[in-house]
C-alpha cells in the first residue's frame, strides 16, 4: 500500500490545472479584454463572479438532483456526491458573496443592494449551510444523508420562488448585462469563456478532490467499526 | 481606491477561497490517510 | 419429504408465512447491520432470536415492523410485501421495542385508546378496559402514566403492542423491567396470543424466557444468521452460550 | 372511515398534551409577546406618528408571528421524541403522507391560536384601526400560517430527529421562509393602509401559492425525514 503517494497523484494534475486555468484566466481578464468604459478596471470581476454564479447555480442543482438520488437509491454514491455538491456551492456562493459587493461598491457606491439576484445568492447560501450544519449535527452517516437530502432538495426548490417573489417586492435593480446591459464587446465575450472555462475546469477538479475525501471519509467509518469488532467492543 | 484596486481585492479573495478550501481538504484527507493507516496496522499486529 | 406424497401433504398444509425477508441487508452509511438475510417464519410458529449487542437483532425486528428501510431485499408480511412493509400490513404486526411508544401525559387508558384508534378499532373503549385488566393495571386506569414505575410502564406498552390483536407479534426484549408478576403475564398472553395461531419473532438476551414458548432458534452474528436450529436442540445454556459468544 | 378515525385519535391525544403541559402554546404567547414588547421600545414606537407606525408594525406582528411558530412547533414536534412516540405513529398503519397532513394541521392551530390571542393585543398596543380589514387579514394570516407550518412540520421533524431545537429550527426554516414573510408583511401594510385585499396582489397569492407547494413537498418528503 502506497497511501502517502495518493495525495500527491491527485495533487500534481491538480496543481497544473490550477496554474493553467488561473493563468488564463488572469491572462484573458486582465490584459485580453479591454477596460470597460463606465466602471473601469473594477469591471473584470466579471470574469470571475459571474462564472463562479453559475458554478453555484450547478452545484445546487447537483445537490437537489444528488439529494433525490439518494432518498430514491440509498445508494453511498449519492450520498457522496450530494455532501459534495452542497459544499462547492457553498464555496461559490461565497466567492460570488465577496466579490459582489466589492465590485458593486466600487461600481455603484453602495455595498449591497436587495435584488433578486444578490438576494437569492445569500438565501441559497443560507439554505446550503443549514444542509452542512444539519451534516455536522447529525450522528450516524445515513440519518446525516438522509437528512441533509431533504434540506438539499427544499432549497432548491424554494430558490425560484425567492427570486420572483423579491423581484416582485423590490424590482429589477442594478442590470449591467444582458437585457438593456448594452450587451458584451466581443473581447470581453471571448475572456467571459475564457473566465468560464477555467472556473467550470476549477469546479470538476475540486468536485474530483472533494469526492476522494467523501471516500476516504466512509472508508474511516467502516474501519473503525470493524476495529471495534475485532476488538470485541461490538 | 481606484476601480483597479477593487479588483485587485475581488480576485484576491476568490483565489484565496479556492485555496483555502483546497488546502483544507487536503489536510482533512492526509490526516484521514494516517488514521487508515494507523487502523489498518493496528488490525494487523492483531492478526 | 422429498416424496412426491410428501410434497403433496406440504402443500395443503404448510401454511403462507406469516414473515419472510428475502436478501435482506440493511447498511446505516457505510455500516452494515444486516448481511443478506433470508428468513422466513411460518404461521404460528414461534420464533427466538439471539446474538450479541449490535448483531442486528433490533434492526431486524425494526424492518419487520415498517419502522427501517431495507437497504436491498424484500420483506413480506402476509401477502403484502415489497422494498418496504405496506401499510395495510402494518395493521397485522404488534411491535413491542426498547422504548414504550407511550405518552406520559395520558392517563393509561387514554394511551390504550389512542393506540386501538390507531390500528382503526372501533372499539377501543372496550379493548382498553379487557387490555388494562389483562396486564393488571386496572386500578391505575384513570392515572397519567407520568410517575408510572418501569415495570407498569413495560405491562403498558405491552398491553399498547397487542391491543389489536395482530396476527405477527415482533418483541424485543419484552421482559426487560417487568417484575415477576408481570413476567408470569407476560408469559400467558403471549402463549394465548401464541395457541390462537399468533406468529411470534422474539428477541432476549435471556433464551430462558424466549424457550418457554419458542420452538425454533435463530443467531445472529454481525448481521448475518448463523445458526437456525430447533430449540431443543441444545440446553438452555448452550443457547446463551451460542448467542453471546464472541467470534475471534 | 378509518383514516378519519386516526386522525381524530391523534388529534385528541395532542390536544389532551397541550392542554395538560402548555408546553407548545404557552412559550409561543409569551415568545410572542416580548417580541412585542420588545419592538415598541426598540423602535420606539410612540415617538411616532400614527403613519409611520404603520409601515413598521407589519414588520413586527410577522417577526413575533414567524419565531413564536418557530418555537411552537419545535416544542410539539420534539415532543414525540420521548419514548420514541414518532416510531409509534410510523408502526400503525396509517398512510405517511396522512401523519404530515395531521402535524401541518396541529402546527396552524397553534399558530391561529396564537394569533387570536397576538393580534388583538398588536391593535392595543401600535393604537391599530383595523376598521374592516379583519377579513381580509385572517385570510392572510391563515394563508402565511399554513406556509410556515408546512416548512416548520417537515423541518421541526429533521430538527427533532437531531434531537435540537428552536435555534437550528430557525436557521432552517427561515431563509426558505422569506417569500412567506414578505408576501404576509406587504399584504398586512396594504390592509392597515384601509386598501382591500385585492390591492396586495401578487401577495397573497404568492402566499397560498407557497402554502401549498410547501405542503406538497412535506408531504412527499415527510417519510424521508422519518424512516431510518
Amino acid at each position: 500500500m502506497n497511501e502517502s503517494s495518493s495525495w500527491w497523484k491527485t495533487g500534481a494534475p491538480l496543481g497544473v490545472a490550477f496554474a493553467a486555468g488561473g493563468a488564463a484566466l488572469v491572462w484573458a481578464a486582465m490584459w485580453y479584454a479591454p477596460t470597460e468604459r463606465t466602471m473601469g478596471d473594477v469591471q473584470r470581476i466579471f470574469y470571475m463572479h459571474v462564472p463562479a454564479a453559475m458554478n453555484g447555480a450547478l452545484a445546487f442543482l447537483v445537490a437537489a438532483v444528488a439529494g433525490i438520488g439518494y432518498l430514491v437509491r440509498r445508494s453511498e454514491r449519492w450520498d457522496r456526491v450530494g455532501r459534495t455538491a452542497v459544499e462547492l456551492g457553498t464555496l461559490w456562493a461565497t466567492i460570488v458573496l465577496v466579490t459582489g459587493p466589492i465590485w458593486a461598491r466600487s461600481a455603484w457606491g453602495a455595498w449591497w443592494t436587495w435584488e433578486p439576484r444578490l438576494t437569492t445568492t445569500l438565501i441559497a447560501w443560507l439554505i446550503f449551510l443549514g444542509a452542512i450544519l444539519v451534516r455536522r449535527i447529525a450522528g450516524d452517516p445515513e440519518q446525516a444523508a438522509r437528512l441533509a437530502s431533504v434540506i438539499a432538495i427544499i432549497g432548491a426548490l424554494d430558490l425560484p420562488i425567492v427570486y420572483k417573489s423579491v423581484d416582485w417586492w423590490r424590482g429589477n435593480h442594478p442590470i449591467v448585462f444582458g437585457k438593456g446591459g448594452g450587451g458584451l464587446a466581443p473581447e470581453m465575450r471571448t475572456a467571459f469563456l475564457v473566465g468560464a472555462l477555467a472556473v467550470t475546469l476549477t469546479h470538476v477538479v475540486l468536485f474530483r478532490l472533494r469526492y476522494r475525501l467523501a471516500q476516504a471519509e466512509d472508508r474511516i467509518v467502516a474501519a473503525e467499526r470493524l476495529a471495534d469488532e475485532r476488538e470485541g467492543l461490538r | 481606491m481606484s476601480t483597479l484596486g477593487w479588483m485587485f481585492w475581488g480576485y484576491l479573495a476568490g483565489i484565496v477561497l479556492v485555496a483555502g478550501y483546497v488546502a483544507w481538504i487536503g489536510a482533512r484527507l492526509s490526516a484521514l490517510e494516517r488514521r487508515q493507516r494507523r487502523i489498518d496496522s493496528e488490525l494487523g499486529a492483531d492478526r | 419429504m422429498r416424496e412426491p406424497t410428501g410434497r403433496r401433504i406440504r402443500r395443503v398444509t404448510d401454511p403462507l408465512p406469516a414473515l419472510r425477508l428475502e436478501g435482506v441487508s440493511r447498511r446505516f452509511g457505510p455500516v452494515t447491520a444486516l448481511a443478506d438475510i433470508d428468513l422466513s417464519v411460518a404461521t404460528g410458529e414461534a420464533v427466538l432470536l439471539l446474538g450479541h449487542n449490535g448483531a442486528g437483532k433490533s434492526t431486524l425486528l425494526r424492518l419487520a415492523a415498517g419502522l427501517v428501510r431495507p437497504t436491498a431485499g424484500r420483506v413480506t408480511i402476509g401477502r403484502a410485501g415489497g422494498r418496504e412493509v405496506p401499510s395495510a400490513a402494518r395493521a397485522r404486526i404488534g411491535y413491542l421495542g426498547h422504548r414504550t411508544f407511550l405518552h406520559e401525559h395520558l392517563t393509561a387508558r387514554e394511551n390504550l385508546e389512542l393506540y386501538a384508534s390507531l390500528y382503526g378499532r372501533r372499539d377501543a373503549a372496550a379493548l382498553a378496559e379487557r387490555w388494562l385488566a389483562r396486564v393488571g393495571l386496572e386500578r391505575a386506569a384513570e392515572r397519567v402514566i407520568r410517575g408510572f414505575s418501569r415495570g407498569m410502564m413495560q405491562r403498558l406498552a405491552l398491553a399498547r403492542a397487542l391491543i389489536h390483536d395482530p396476527q405477527v407479534l415482533l418483541l424485543d426484549e419484552p421482559a426487560s423491567g417487568l417484575d415477576p408478576e408481570g413476567r408470569r403475564r407476560l408469559v400467558e398472553i403471549v402463549g394465548e396470543a401464541h395457541a390462537a395461531g399468533g406468529t411470534l419473532l422474539v428477541v432476549s438476551h435471556d433464551p430462558a424466557l424466549g424457550l418457554e414458548i419458542a420452538r425454533r432458534v435463530v443467531v445472529l452474528r454481525r448481521g448475518r444468521i448463523v445458526t437456525d436450529d430447533r430449540a431443543d436442540s441444545r440446553s438452555t445454556a448452550d443457547w446463551a452460550l451460542a448467542a453471546g459468544g464472541v467470534a475471534r | 372511515m378509518r383514516a378519519w378515525r386516526q386522525v381524530v385519535a391523534i388529534l385528541v391525544a395532542d390536544a389532551r398534551r397541550e392542554a395538560r403541559t402548555g408546553e407548545a402554546l404557552m412559550p409561543m404567547l409569551v415568545f410572542a409577546l416580548v417580541v412585542l414588547v420588545v419592538s415598541g421600545f426598540a423602535f420606539d414606537l410612540p415617538a411616532l406618528l400614527a403613519d409611520q407606525r404603520r409601515r413598521l408594525v407589519p414588520g413586527i406582528l410577522w417577526i413575533a408571528i414567524a419565531f413564536a411558530m418557530l418555537v411552537g412547533q419545535a416544542r410539539h414536534l420534539l415532543a414525540d421524541r420521548d419514548e420514541d412516540r414518532a416510531s409509534g405513529l410510523l408502526c400503525a398503519p396509517i398512510d405517511r403522507t396522512l401523519l404530515f397532513g395531521v402535524k401541518w394541521l396541529e402546527g396552524i392551530l397553534l399558530g391561529i391560536a396564537l394569533q387570536v390571542v397576538l393580534i388583538p393585543l398588536a391593535v392595543v398596543f401600535f393604537d391599530l384601526d383595523l376598521g374592516g380589514a379583519w377579513l381580509g387579514l385572517a385570510a392572510i394570516l391563515l394563508a402565511c400560517t399554513a406556509a410556515l407550518s408546512a416548512l416548520g412540520t417537515l423541518l421541526g421533524s429533521v430538527v427533532a430527529r437531531l434531537g435540537r431545537g428552536e435555534a437550528l429550527l430557525a436557521i432552517l426554516v427561515l431563509p426558505a421562509a422569506a417569500p412567506v414573510l414578505i408576501a404576509g408583511v406587504k399584504t398586512t401594510a396594504v390592509l392597515l393602509a384601509g386598501e382591500p385585499l385585492a390591492s396586495a396582489a401578487p401577495w397573497p397569492a404568492v402566499a397560498l401559492g407557497t402554502a401549498v407547494i410547501y405542503a406538497a413537498v412535506g408531504a412527499l418528503l415527510f417519510e424521508s425525514v422519518l424512516m431510518e
